[in-house]
């Protein structure tokens, strides 16, 4: 199995989603923003951190990269699975591979500290996350809020896209918690074979770090993607 | 053009003279200004930085270099170096603070090294406008790093009024290399090619080094302002790339960075310590904007350029890397024998100057020996105590809210911390520690140097400053490798400032000589004066060590209940300096403290760290003792309480020795069964101890039985936001 | 084909929570200046070659909504006037 | 006294490096769009009490001088229209 990690201009965490996932022991490849050729992979990580200086609007240079065009098209065509991680999840919007978009954090500043997520709900690309499981993972961004118009919250939950949320130490949905103001307090999202979150897994490989929840995460990404019958359903 | 518009006296305008033996042209004139400027030239501290004690077994590379450079294991060198921007910052915040950081990394990666840590320490007045200053600051400070991808694992931030309209914004950076993957400007060889990569050219900053940096701030200087440099982290990432693949490819012959007074330095400098000189031909500098005159592209402070020195055979697979990340490189030059700098724009020649001159004989102030001898035995200060305020619940309180004792968290957690998976302790601990992969040892640093201390006795501060970078270290278990030093003073031609900067020095001198550990590099701020009102003469040292386990740090906090409390080398009783000294309005001289006793103590709280791992350390910091115990507490379950009995009797000594800030001083958390243990080891080295209480199930911090502080109280105080400043 | 300058000016949509608009109005208060619904959008100059100016319109009009403005929380307003 | 919409147009001085500008026509012309002298400025629109739009219009300006711009880097326009 091989894993692509796109590197757009800008890109810095795609060094650390690249030894994260070399951890894993899975093979990796680094794919240049310019690239259309996703043959060699079997799934793509959009690293966290900045593309483009995140002029603009966070993701939304980036979402017009080549490379973007190619993984629109797999997507669509079968079942190429993706990740987003923080500005990865911003490009999937900006992108229109995920609903919604992620607005400027409520309190105007960039926020870099520990959180802790709950599952909302499983899914067959990570295999081994149960509903209600809680997981620590740090979060860094300015642009984290997620937010889809009026009267459409609703469709995301009942359409299975609502997949992390932001929680207290026990578990519980609070306001309070909420770092940047997103709706639902949710930091994580999918549609079909693409998912993205706000919060690092790739930084949270080693308790030494601070969490091993991160390879928890990624580990059931990859085993997803190994079973790749599952995604029929 | 007069020698005075670019900042120079009508004897250096002599001195001028007589090198060339005719007059200088305008370009010339003007390449002289930045040169000899104080920023540039460091013509008043230069004297008395060489009195700094810089060789050491780990350094590979002291002061002189864009950064300096230590080893701290085989096959892994580290460069790190301290910078200011502050003038900058003062003008506009954001970008100031923004092109500091930007500013501060080039120069690590013009040592070959990959940053991987940034650190920045910050002085602001008390007032509102200073708030704002502040969140304008730290947004510059993230919005750079955070961009670039450097975390920013630790810092310091200190206020005092004299700070309003002259605020500090001073910042470390630290990266790695390997050996083989050594550079600087040192090495340039004639015949290579002069390479500009990174942005195109505008007016920006133009000025900056020798009018705005090297004058006081006053009526004038506000049309002196040079356009405002904007930091372009996005560019700065891929400049970075580029850069460190063309030193891993073994691609350079010289590497410089653009810093102040833009090409002028970097050539000039490049040429002196390579000993060669250069043909620039100006015309091939690509412009932001046209028109740009040679006078104001050899001046430009355009952010985001590098110098490369390249051998012709290598150009191809340059331009290649560069037209991979989209970034301009353009060959501006060639590098050549002698020490002649000649300037062409479209044909012309248009300067022709010995590189000698504009930087080896740059004048410099020089410095009396016996006067320098003198600074450290200056008669003390006035030694009597003043009426030092009774043992109160109330005091705790203050103290705690005094804006240099608060928790920093408002700041820091707008710094993306933990980018490149190294961070280990980051901001928020005395000292951060970073783990690098596939090595045994990790890093530890820590920047520190408090104005109250300098304030009140320059030479004590200065020495208080390394002692207190130093015991962060030794309270991790960490082996110091070098120190970087950022003087920032007033005007050095008034005798006091230049005094206080003197007695800064000495002070760090001689506490790093006394401990054995090199500075490597550091950097200089004068002119911090606002119509004749000074800043406080402050210095931010930072210190980088060897941790010997970088996945098991020492903690900072309580874990169970029973843990016992104790102060390690408790100092005399002493008001001088403190924060809260400051708050009652009566502040002394900071302590002295004898070198030779500070390199034992240092390294035995190491070596005893290293081998015994406490449950957790806590260097005694800003607010004294009663405030490091809150921070130990805080960060612990809320349920857990401390109970503290002081062993001073009258309740004026009790104060003195809660708030008393005094160097070298530790808080030992130690589970119970190792204290016997803990306790043969400090006698045998004769380390003196008190011991002070146990970690209790009450959830209050009680002291000697009737003062008692619950932890919503205290939290109320010491976790504001600086935005809630009293107007 | 003639020079025209395209001015985009993106909005954010009413519904949308605006965090720097909140705190540029809250120091303003502070100075004393009473203020209310104070929103910060972009205002995006750019020269663009057409025919002519409604050419140049429908181009920048397209660039704001391929790029310039996200429609999910931004509106956005095209000028162009020749050069 | 009458209520008075205020937009403040900041924009950055020619001279000023503009990064966000420079990488979003950099992306444009990816794109395929051949534009040039791409410059991002700030629009922020504002409501103020005022007898008249004169008055308003002087407020505003106030505001833009001593915050919404900074005067080093930027300069700006006040439009005001009754509400
Ligand atoms: N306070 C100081 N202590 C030790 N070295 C210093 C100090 N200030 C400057 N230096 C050294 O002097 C040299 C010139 O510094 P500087 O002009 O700041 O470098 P740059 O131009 O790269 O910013 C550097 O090698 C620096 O480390
Ligand atoms: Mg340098």
């Amino acid at each position: 199995m091989r894993i692509g990690v796109v590197t757009f201009p800008g890109s810095n965490c795609d060094t650390d989603t690249l030894e994260a996932l070399e951890s894993l022991d899975v093979g990796v490849e680094s794919i240049w923003y310019q690239d259309a050729d996703l043959a060699q992979v079997d799934g793509v990580i959009l690293p966290g951190g900045f593309s483009y200086g995140d002029y603009l609007r966070s993701g939304a240079l980036a979402a017009k990269a080549p490379v973007m065009a190619a993984i629109r098209a797999q997507v669509e065509e079968g079942a190429l699975p993706v990740l987003g991680i923080c500005n990865g999840f911003q490009i999937l919007t900006e992108s229109g591979l995920l609903p919604g978009t992620l607005r400027p954090n409520r309190h105007g500043e960039f926020r870099c500290d520990w959180q802790t997520l709950r599952v909302v709900e499983a899914s067959p690309f990570f295999p081994g996350l149960m509903p209600g499981e809680l997981l620590r993972l740090p979060i860094a961004h300015g642009e984290g809020a997620f937010y889809v118009p009026p009267g459409t919250l609703a469709t995301v939950f009942q359409q299975g896209e609502a997949w992390l949320q932001y929680v207290d130490e026990s578990g519980l949905l609070n306001a309070v918690i909420n770092p940047n103001g997103s709706m639902a307090n949710l930091a994580g999202i999918k549609r079909g074979s693409v998912a993205a979150l706000m919060p690092h897994p790739e930084r949270a490989m080693a308790d030494y770090l601070g969490s091993s929840d991160g390879r928890r995460l990624l580990s059931a990404w990859l085993k997803g993607i190994g079973q790749e019958g599952s995604y029929a359903g | 053009m007069r020698a005075e518009d670019v900042g120079l006296s009508q004897a250096e305008y002599q001195r001028i003279l007589e090198l060339m033996g005719r007059e200088p042209n305008d370009l010339e004139l003007g390449l002289y200004g930045a040169l000899w400027s104080e920023h540039c030239s460091y013509k008043s501290s230069k004297s008395l930085l060489a009195h700094l004690p810089n060789r050491g077994e780990a350094v590979v590379q002291g002061p002189g270099g864009n950064a300096g450079v230590v080893r701290l294991a085989e096959g892994v060198e580290i460069a790190f170096k301290v910078e200011s921007h502050n003038h900058p910052s003062y003008v506009e915040p954001v970008q100031g603070a923004a092109t500091g950081v930007g500013g501060i990394l080039r120069d690590i990666i013009a040592m070959g090294a990959r940053p991987i840590a940034v650190a920045d320490a910050l002085r602001f007045g008390t007032d509102r406008p200073s708030m704002q200053l502040l969140e304008g600051v730290v947004k510059g400070v993230g919005q750079y790093g955070n961009a670039i991808g450097i975390p920013t694992v630790t810092g310091d931030i200190g206020f005092s009024s004299t700070y309003r309209a002259n605020p500090l914004v001073n910042v470390m950076a630290l990266g790695v290399r390997r050996p083989q993957e050594a550079i600087g400007a040192a090495t340039a060889e004639p015949g290579q090619l002069l390479v500009l990569v990174g942005q195109r050219t505008g007016r920006d900053g133009i000025h900056g080094a020798s009018l705005l940096a090297s004058r006081d701030f006053d009526e004038e200087s506000q049309e002196l302002r040079p356009t405002v440099q904007v930091g372009d982290p996005f560019l700065g990432k891929l400049l970075m790339e580029t850069t460190l693949q063309a030193v891993k490819e073994g691609l350079l012959g010289a590497l410089q960075d653009l810093g102040a007074a833009g090409l002028t330095s970097a050539v000039a400098e490049l040429c002196e310590s390579s000993g060669v000189g250069a043909v620039l031909w100006l015309d091939r500098v690509p412009l932001r904007e046209p028109g740009l005159t040679p006078y104001e592209i050899m001046l430009s402070e355009t952010q985001e350029r590098m110098l490369m020195v390249v051998p012709e055979g290598n150009l191809s697979r340059l331009q290649a890397i560069c037209e991979h990340y989209e970034i301009l490189a353009t060959v501006i030059g060639e590098v050549t024998v002698g020490h002649q700098l000649i300037i062409h724009h479209h044909r012309v020649e248009e300067a022709h100057l010995n590189t000698t001159w504009l930087v080896g004989t740059a004048p410099r102030r020089p410095v009396d020996e016996l006067w320098w001898d003198g600074l450290n035995s200056s008669a003390t200060l006035d030694e009597a105590l003043p009426e030092v305020p009774s043992f109160s619940v109330g005091l705790l309180l203050k103290v705690l809210s005094h804006l240099d004792v608060r928790d920093r968290w408002s700041v820091y957690r707008q710094y993306d911390s933990m980018i490149q998976t190294r961070t280990v302790l980051g901001p928020g601990h005395d000292a951060a520690v970073l783990k690098l992969r596939g090595l045994e040892p990790g890093i530890a640093l820590t920047v520190a140097g408090p104005g109250r201390w300098t304030a009140v006795d320059p030479y004590a501060g200065g020495a208080g400053a390394v002692y207190r970078a130093l015991s962060a270290l030794a309270a991790q278990g960490a082996s110091p490798l070098g120190l970087t030093d950022g003087i920032n003073a007033g005007n050095p031609d008034k005798p006091e400032s230049y005094r206080a900067m003197a007695m800064v020095i000495r002070g760090v001198a001689d506490a790093a000589r006394a401990t054995g550990v090199p500075v490597t590099g550091g950097n200089v701020s004068l002119h911090n004066e606002t119509q004749g009102e000074p800043i406080w003469p402050t210095v931010i040292v930072g210190a980088v060590g060897r941790h010997p386990r970088p996945e098991e740090p020492v903690r900072d906090r309580l874990s169970e209940v029973g843990e016992r409390l104790f102060l390690l080398n408790p100092a005399p009783l002493n008001w001088g300096g403190s924060a809260a000294a400051w708050t009652t309005g009566q502040p002394t001289a900071y302590p002295r403290v004898d070198g030779d006793r500070a390199r034992r103590v240092l390294e035995a709280v190491r070596d005893w760290v290293a081998a015994e791992h406490p449950r957790a350390m806590r260097v005694i910091g800003d607010g004294g003792l009663g405030a490091t115990l809150v921070r130990l507490w805080v960060a612990s379950e809320p349920s857990l309480g401390i109970e503290v009995q002081l062993a001073e009797k009258s309740p004026q000594e009790k104060t003195l020795r809660f708030y008393n800030e005094s160097p070298l001083q530790w808080i030992a958390v130690l589970a119970e069964d190792d204290v016997d243990r803990a306790i043969a080891w400090w006698t045998r080295e004769s380390l003196a101890y008190a011991e002070l209480g146990r970690v209790t199930e009450s959830g209050l911090c009680i002291v000697d039985g009737r003062y008692q502080w619950a932890y919503s109280d205290v939290m109320a105080v010491w976790h504001q936001a600086y935005k809630e400043v009293e107007a | 084909m003639a020079a025209f300058e395209a001015v985009v000016t993106v909005t954010l949509k009413p519904e949308i929570l605006d965090p720097a608009g909140e705190a540029t109005q809250g120091v303003l208060h502070h100075m004393g200046y009473a203020v209310r619904d104070l929103r910060i959008g972009r205002h995006i100059r750019l020269t663009v070659e057409a025919k002519d100016a409604e050419e140049a319109e429908g181009l920048a009009g397209q660039m704001a909504e391929e790029l310039l403005a996200n429609p999910v929380m931004e509106t956005f307003r095209v000028e162009v006037s020749a050069l």
